[in-house]
């Protein structure tokens, strides 16, 4: 069985790639291998956004990525400094600009580029969406 | 086949109209920073980030070229550009920012042999 | 009279071709951020040097990229941009 | 001295059209025209994001925006189904989906397309970026 | 020279890739709501839209081709479909999922010149 | 031994035409999302059937348009589409 991680740097709603990126990762794990990690860049950071109201009659990606996490234990890491420049931030970073309201929250993680180094580190594949 | 730790980032596009070009520079010295070798292509579009004469401070953007002469401190020494993307721009080599080497078209892929990953921007 | 606004790069996309294919006798057609680069296209380039007087440059996106101007191509600032959406009856984005 | 609608269909921070668009209006503005609002749509609503977090080194177009509208009296409305979808959601949208959290404040306004159609009909000018 | 609450809308967009097919359709049904003269023009890959044999329930889309049909329920009975676009994608008219006017290519600046604004998507 | 991920169509961008230029003698190409309209496209349609046994698309992508598969393009699902990337050394997204 073989390793991945997966780097998505397009938007949600807007593109098909993000989507493309969890039906790839769902994919992979159903057929046994390990995706050790979504790293989430540029502005692939927005499907991170925990207050995005997804209409009743569209796929709900944000809840997808979530159920992928806690269903499959697939770690979803958003860069901070792409996230926080596009307005996803966690509570720690609302606090430190004093803003009381933030849109990152569990299973997402906010992280630096570093943990993208090991994820690539220990992975077979590299794969972009 | 591919050395360990090894990663290409291929730049495609033409700075300023997206933020490509930008945060791949930022992705380049951070995988550095994080013990990865990294090697940068430039092609197609990608090339006219490498120029020298360029005032985005009239658009309010950053002037992220004048980092690239400084990407060998950063341990970021292999610096390939695409000729026929040159020149079909008509750009000369001297019109570049940093020092590169020129590579063929149809050598790109021969150069990813060797790498471990592969992103593009 | 049509105003045809461009921003992405010829060497890219399709959009400006495109454009070119449809553009009537009155039309203009504004480059801006990455359309500037249109001038280092040597068929594209050609096709606008004949349509001279129809064809503007926005100033700030072509300093910032360093694309210098031809001659046949008229420079406009982000003041002359606005006052070109009115010379033309509308705007059309690609 | 003419009338303008802008419809900014672009994202902030990943492309230059946003940018183009305040650019614009300011220098619509400056010439004693009159811009009757700016109207976001598709990606573009993430413009109205208050949680953006600009670093100090790169243009701020959120405070740009707010500046606009305050010094000019530019009204910046966000269509409401585009933006909620994407994250962007008032405290009252907030509320009905039990999100303490919220990201579109003022001078940026929540509104339907409606708005767009009355903005237009009193317009010389669309110019979309 | 225009109509006042005319409005074109050009959809050069293929489907599903990006949201912008969508989109635009939501910005025609509310135009026309709101007392705005709707006219729609398809061209480049924007005509991919209108395939009657579409499936997207494969990838979790909406199959928004559906209401092209009910348009004329909205009173936007102007569907304009480049011919060229057409033919260079091997496309029949038959194969379309709604009755629209053939253009040339070079009638769209023209039936633009009687709209009052025009958006694209 | 690369595989090339397309994304958007060949009428739009150049994406898959540049991509065409450097492939070498044991790359493949998947074509997914919109770059599935590739097989509309005549002249890129022309090269790819050259390319016998190398070119993929993404069957769920290439259904949703309703684009007609060619036989000389293998169709697979996501499932295929890992064990490609697999097969592969590494991934190219243009």
């Amino acid at each position: 069985m073989s390793s991945f991680t997966l780097l998505v740097t397009s938007a949600p709603c807007s593109e098909q790639n993000a989507y493309s990126a969890y039906r790839f990762a769902l994919a992979a794990v159903q057929a046994k291998h390990t995706v050790n990690g979504i790293f989430f860049y540029q502005s692939g950071t927005l499907n991170g956004s925990s207050l995005q109201l997804t209409p009743s009659d569209e796929f709900d990606l944000y809840a997808a990525w979530k159920s992928l996490a806690n269903d499959h234990k697939v770690p979803l890491m958003v860069c901070v400094s792409a996230a926080s420049k596009r307005g996803i931030i966690t509570t720690e970073d609302a606090q430190d600009s004093d803003n009381p309201h933030f849109s990152l929250t569990a299973p997402f993680e906010s992280v630096g580029l570093g943990e993208l180094a090991i994820l690539m580190k220990n992975s077979d594949r590299l794969v972009q969406f | 086949m591919s050395d360990s730790n090894t990663l290409a980032i291929i730049n495609q596009s033409a700075p300023y109209g997206n933020s490509n070009g930008q945060e791949s520079l930022d992705m380049a010295m951070a995988m550095s920073n994080f013990a990865q070798d990294v090697s940068l292509f430039f092609i197609e579009d990608g090339v006219l980030q490498l120029l020298s004469k360029q005032t985005p401070a009239n658009i309010d953007a950053k002037a992220y070229h004048k980092t690239f002469p400084a990407l060998e401190f950063y341990d970021i020494d292999n610096i390939y550009v695409c000729k026929q993307s040159l020149e079909s721009r008509g750009i000369k080599v001297s019109e570049l920012c940093v020092d590169i080497t020129l590579i063929e078209l149809h050598e790109l892929p021969t150069l990813l042999t060797c790498q471990q990953h592969v992103m593009s921007f | 009279m049509i105003l045809h606004k461009l921003t992405t790069s010829p060497f890219k996309d399709l959009n400006l071709q495109n454009c070119l294919q449809r553009l009537a006798d009155n039309d203009g057609i504004l480059l801006s951020q990455d359309a500037v680069y249109a001038v280092m296209h040597q068929d594209i380039s050609h096709k606008l040097s004949q349509l001279s007087g129809k064809v503007f440059m926005l100033k700030e996106d072509a300093e910032a990229r360093g694309v210098l101007v031809n001659e046949y191509i008229q420079t406009i600032n982000y003041g002359g941009f606005v006052e070109l959406t009115l010379k033309f009856n509308k705007v059309v984005s690609w």
